[in-house]
């Protein structure tokens, strides 16, 4: 048992903090602290995005044939450490993390030639088209319908949920190419350019005010038969893998340390009742303490799953408990430090985003004034990429065997 | 012993649910984009509806209302997820005028012409009631008050004609019943989770007569300020009643894997598990509201316990009800999101779950 | 809406205290105390039995032409709180509880006349025979046969968790005296007289070491046709009664809030480490403030019930509810409680019972001798009269409809 | 980065698990019914497997094993429940001892031919380590010390040849090393949660030579002190997987309701939040066992912290366990009530969850 940096893991975490501190404006800093939805708006986002793609890091957990660094778990660990210490943006996962690996997987060479590149640049911002609104955990029952007609699909039905598609200029689809008795077989996968007549994008706002889902219909929407990923009715296959992918070889302890650290230190400067401040609070205290011992240990369990991946055994379905410890944890950080914020923590401005030079100003500083809405978007963490019941239900039966 | 309601109790609450059930998140969304985020009609028809008068004494003009009374409208106001202000711009400040006995602009309150809200959170005191940082000294002639300094989280503070607000006269608890256009008061508006306008309000040399100061003393205040944690307690249990309710709906109706997702035992025993903590929210309303007052601090502290261990609930419950309803718990399309809104806020007024704890372990 | 009491209720009170003033001896008070087990031993549960029984209180909630009192709820209410402060023992409740309300409803004249005044006398001391091993929570699955031969049952099977069957010189058994498509079909009732060759009696000693349960082995055991209580068939309806009754217009909340208040007493005395007293802990009085409130809420909720029936609505499934919080609930107090005595709630003594003379010497006193064996005793109480699981399948069902 | 097991290590789990893989229900009541509580011949053959001499330095007679090797051996005793007191009366003493060097005894104890046990605990100090009602005064001659006072709670003190008795000498901290059967020393045996014969020790006049006092300070005393508290957590954690796979076998096997009550959702969740605990605790453990010691103090914080966090996870799933299991979870017959109640004294060993907890907010 070790976890020992070799030299190599400290010269290379000594190149990312110095490009960090190069690169990292406080232009992006401020965008990213001051954005409460769970995804950076695409004008921070694509800024960073640039930065990444000229130090040539944005696709780094990529095969190495398709842009990827080929780092070790160790570096890929602590390059997300470094980036969560310093609070960079996340670039956009669906692009990135999604849509990217699947075509690495299972895209022909001509869909790779075309596609990669571009995402890589950040030329295509891509959407998430797999939730319908009577298929949410049910995945398998979606029903939107694609017909193959002169080389072309026509596609038909409503996609919901869809991260940032009023930015997207193309989407990925499960579509149902086949009614069948099993419902995962007949569904494939399509890329479909938005900018069309037959595609209308309908925000939905949430609760904290954020506009980062929409409906997505499709009236006759159409894509090219070159568009299909793998077979016809081989996309839940693929669904599986993309789903797999979004859970697997997870960096969210570092990001929750970071916040936990900057929770303690807001406490510092703020007013207790009894006119001491809140960083002597013996129940705020304990209350913190027993967030970070969570966050430290789901660190460790983050790298046990890198070290057995490192040693060649595959993470399988232990990354839904990451998951699933990672969710509950942000939520139970996000709600004290919505709490540390007593009265200023009830402000809710709907104006975005809130470092626009116009935007609503503050009460109580700048963080008091993101800290319910990032808290109320946090509510949906339990919920997105498999609610806590499903990720129970998959623990269950595939790792305690019930 | 007899836990139900009387027949004017019965009448208040239906008058509620008539007053409010026709506002569903659409009719909402409308009011709350308005200049002052609420449709002053409403108020005034709640006046009419005798609303405002129940909380003023009969002497002053009021309809002597009971704190059980109060009560029953608190809960009918939560149980629809109403976005009336009836609480803080309507019973507290005319509870607090009421016991003053400031007949003059009482009259105005309860007959709905005028609004008031109360200006008592500073920026540094955290829950603590007493005024530090807004300062009272004595102005030109000997009639006037000149006030100095900043309140926050001033419910209503956009719709209100009269600010009260409390204020240190070297060390001595007052409350100023002033003009919200008077000299030297700025306001800074910014929107609650709920989607009322509240204010930061500044003060700077502002000249007020004498006579604008309240007969109430900080005891009485803090009475005010317990009477107004039951009604928080007893419309959040109104809007938990509404949170369970739609949620078990839902789930009913809610299809997944080929039935209804309230066919899953976890789905079922969570929603149990908010069953249980709101027949207890329940009963322990029943509890306050049946609660002799021995003496008022005592009576105090087991309200703010009552109130914490309901806020505790209440929000287990709406976290619960979001989880339930899946993605859609999370957008604004749905009453879920709003009424845990509005729970985030009454369960933090006046103190928070933690903070109304402590006050309770004085008697516990 | 108002709870206050009349001037019955206060002369009813000021009746019962006197009593208790003059008939509750230190001996059985030091008794209760001492007791870690969920009953209290025959020796101190029966001579206070005697005590009420002269009183002619000992089965009060009867129906009056059976030796009930036909008190009010409140005054019932009344009753159960001033025993609880008073820290007098409870009788035992197969007895008057469970097979005494049965016999009222479902026995024949013959059966009452005969069982009933030796149940309030404390002659008879009953056995409960309903589950079986393989039978817990699934009451209706149970094996245990009886056969009518010439005027007799003859009884073959086990039973098992029988309260104080060492003690007890009957026995009522659900039996199977048919094999139907319906398991619920073809359980019968039946009264069963212990002293006799085909039973035997076997411990089963519980995790704190005490014998508070048995299984309970039929051997070609008898009784006479007599003895069988409603028809055969009859036992399920016989059987939901019973349980309901068990659950039926609860008292818990008032023992409850005396458990918690004596915890505060007691951590006036008992140091923190840093020299104060533990009534000084901030953490440890939030705990308890919390508990408390739990409990004052029970109290209405309880009270609420009791209303609901004076006022002629019968409490039904809501039952299930008090069961549920009050089992958790006296589970959270015990475990504060352990947890007070620090090291000296470590210690378990195995002898029983602890009031003896020869008993093993405290370590740090009485209560904090019990208090263990009081904790793991408590586990049970979220298990036995249907588990928390099933209480809960219970309201979801009834109460929510899901 | 890697956190498997060295082949070393490996051999160590094994060792522990052919010991103790024997000793079930039934065999642990005949020997917790023995006049001791214990058979001291387990005792000479966990000697003979180098389980005690891992624990002193190789220049001591020791095989100088690591904290993870330790830890690995806690870890391997825990997943079988094992009765053996290995932590508290090996572990424990010897790296007292081996600390101060007090090579004459550790001999002794290394081979197995003598057993030591701690007495630290005082009736009004709760959790606080530092001696105040044990004194140490000067004896008769300059070569004897005099020592009077109670302690409670000394583990295994039924068995022990030896007594480290924790003092205070005007203030300064000693640990005095005194045989059992000293004069003057008096001892109430008591039964603890896991079976095992705790001791109250009363020391009146009792004169020892001055060389007992160990060469050792309260500060190397309380980093003997945490690096048992990892060995507790180490334990805890085997227990903890023992438990959940004893559950979840049952739960595969009990039959309701003609169906295996493992296929109940609510139970199947309630398992995966056992499960979840468990791999946090196990994350936890290893942290710290790979925690660079920067300071002590700071290190015995974050010990304490992990100990608090592992605590908590373990009762945790111990109720679930007996919960699952039902009516037979809590009898005696079974393993998992055994393994609660050996959990209740690691967990609260040096402090409880809370204690610790507060231990750490000075590093957190």
């Amino acid at each position: 048992m070790d976890m020992n940096y070799s030299e190599a893991d400290l010269a290379f975490r000594e190149e990312v903090r110095s490009f960090l501190k190069d690169k990292l404006t406080d232009r992006l800093k401020t965008g990213v602290e001051r954005t409460p939805g769970v995804f950076v708006e695409p004008d921070i986002g694509l800024e960073w995005h640039q930065i990444l793609h000229e130090q040539g890091w944005i696709s780094h957990r990529w095969p190495v044939e398709f842009g990827g660094k080929g780092w070790t778990p160790m570096q890929t660990y602590i390059l997300e450490k470094e980036f969560a210490i310093a609070n960079a943006p996340r670039p956009a996962p669906i692009s990135l993390g999604l849509i990217g690996p699947v075509l690495c997987r299972y895209g022909t060479p001509e869909q790779q030639a075309k596609f990669l590149p571009r995402i890589r640049s950040g030329e295509d911002f891509w959407a998430q088209g797999y939730s319908e609104p009577s298929s949410g955990s049910d995945l398998a029952s979606l029903s939107m319908s694609a017909e193959l007609i002169d080389g072309k699909y026509i596609l038909n039905g409503s996609k919901i949920w869809t991260t940032h598609a009023q930015h997207a200029n193309w989407i990925f689809c499960l579509v149902r190419t086949q009614v069948s008795e099993k419902k995962q077989a007949g569904i494939t996968f399509l890329l479909v350019p938005m900018d069309q007549a037959g595609i209308e994008v309908t925000p939905i706002v949430s609760m904290s005010g954020d506009h980062e889902v929409n409906q997505v219909f499709f009236d006759n929407a159409q894509t090219r038969l070159e568009n299909r990923v793998g077979e016809e009715g081989q996309g839940w296959e693929i669904a599986k893998f993309l789903l797999q992918n979004e859970r697997g070889g997870s960096c969210f302890a570092p990001r929750m340390l970071v916040s936990i650290d900057s929770l303690e230190k807001a406490a510092n400067n703020i007013a207790n009742s009894d006119g001491s401040t809140m960083n002597n609070d013996g129940d705020f205290k304990r209350r913190l303490a027993k967030l970070k011992l969570r966050a430290l240990a789901l660190e460790f369990t983050e790298l046990r799953i890198q070290a057995d991946i490192a040693n060649g055994r595959p993470a399988g379905p232990i990354t839904s408990l990451t998951k699933l410890v990672y969710s509950n944890l942000s939520q139970d950080v996000q709600t004290l430090r919505n709490e540390l914020y007593g009265y200023d923590g009830l402000q809710l401005p709907y104006d975005r985003p809130l470092y626009a030079d116009d935007a609503p100003q503050a009460v109580g500083g700048a963080a008091a004034q993101v800290s319910l809405a990032s808290f109320l978007n946090g509510r949906a963490s339990t919920i997105y990429g498999g609610s806590n019941e499903v990720q129970k239900n998959i623990i269950a039966k595939r790792i305690l065997g019930l | 012993m007899n836990f139900d309601l009387s027949e004017t109790q019965k009448l208040f609450h239906s008058t509620v649910e008539r007053f409010t059930r026709d506002v569903d998140v659409a009719a909402r969304e409308k009011i709350r984009s308005t200049e002052h985020a609420y449709d002053t009609n409403r108020w005034s028809e709640l006046a009419e509806l005798g609303l405002l008068a129940i909380v003023a004494n009969e002497d002053q003009g009021g309809l002597g209302g009971s704190l059980i009374d109060m009560s029953t409208i608190a809960e009918g106001l939560g149980s629809n997820n109403a976005l009336d202000p009836w609480l803080e711009n309507g019973a507290l400040p005319i509870r607090l005028l009421s016991k003053a006995n400031k007949t003059d602009i009482l009259d105005s309150l309860i007959d709905g012409t005028k609004i008031a809200a109360l200006a008592f959170a500073e920026p540094n005191s955290r829950y603590n009631l007493f005024p530090n940082e807004m300062l009272a000294t004595a102005g030109h002639g000997a009639e006037t008050v000149v006030l100095n300094g900043e309140k926050r989280f001033v419910m209503g503070g956009a719709l209100a004609d009269y600010l009260l607000v409390t204020a240190s006269d070297n060390g001595v608890f007052g409350i100023y019943c002033i003009p919200s256009d008077s000299q030297g008061l700025e306001t800074h508006r910014y929107q609650l989770s709920d989607g009322s306008l509240a204010t930061v309000v500044s003060l700077n040399q502002t000249e007020v007569p004498a006579s604008s100061k309240l007969a109430i003393t900080f005891e009485q205040f803090k009475e005010v300020v317990a009477e107004t944690c039951v009604l928080c307690s007893a419309e959040m249990l109104g809007l938990s009643q509404l949170l369970l309710n739609d949620t078990v709906s839902y789930v009913k109706e809610r299809e997944q894997f080929g039935v209804s997702i309230g066919s899953f035992q976890s789905i079922q025993h969570g929603l149990v598990d908010c069953f249980s903590e709101l027949e207890q929210m329940r009963s322990m309303l029943y509890r306050t509201l049946l609660l002799e007052k021995d003496t008022t601090a005592d009576w105090s502290a087991n309200v703010l316990g009552a109130k914490s261990f309901i806020a505790d609930g209440a929000n287990f419950i709406a976290r619960n009800a979001v989880q339930y309803h899946g993605a859609m718990g999370i957008t604004d399309e749905v009453t879920i999101g709003h009424a845990m809104k509005r729970i985030l806020i009454l369960s933090r007024m006046f103190g928070d779950a933690q903070d109304n704890l402590n006050n309770y372990l004085e008697v516990a």
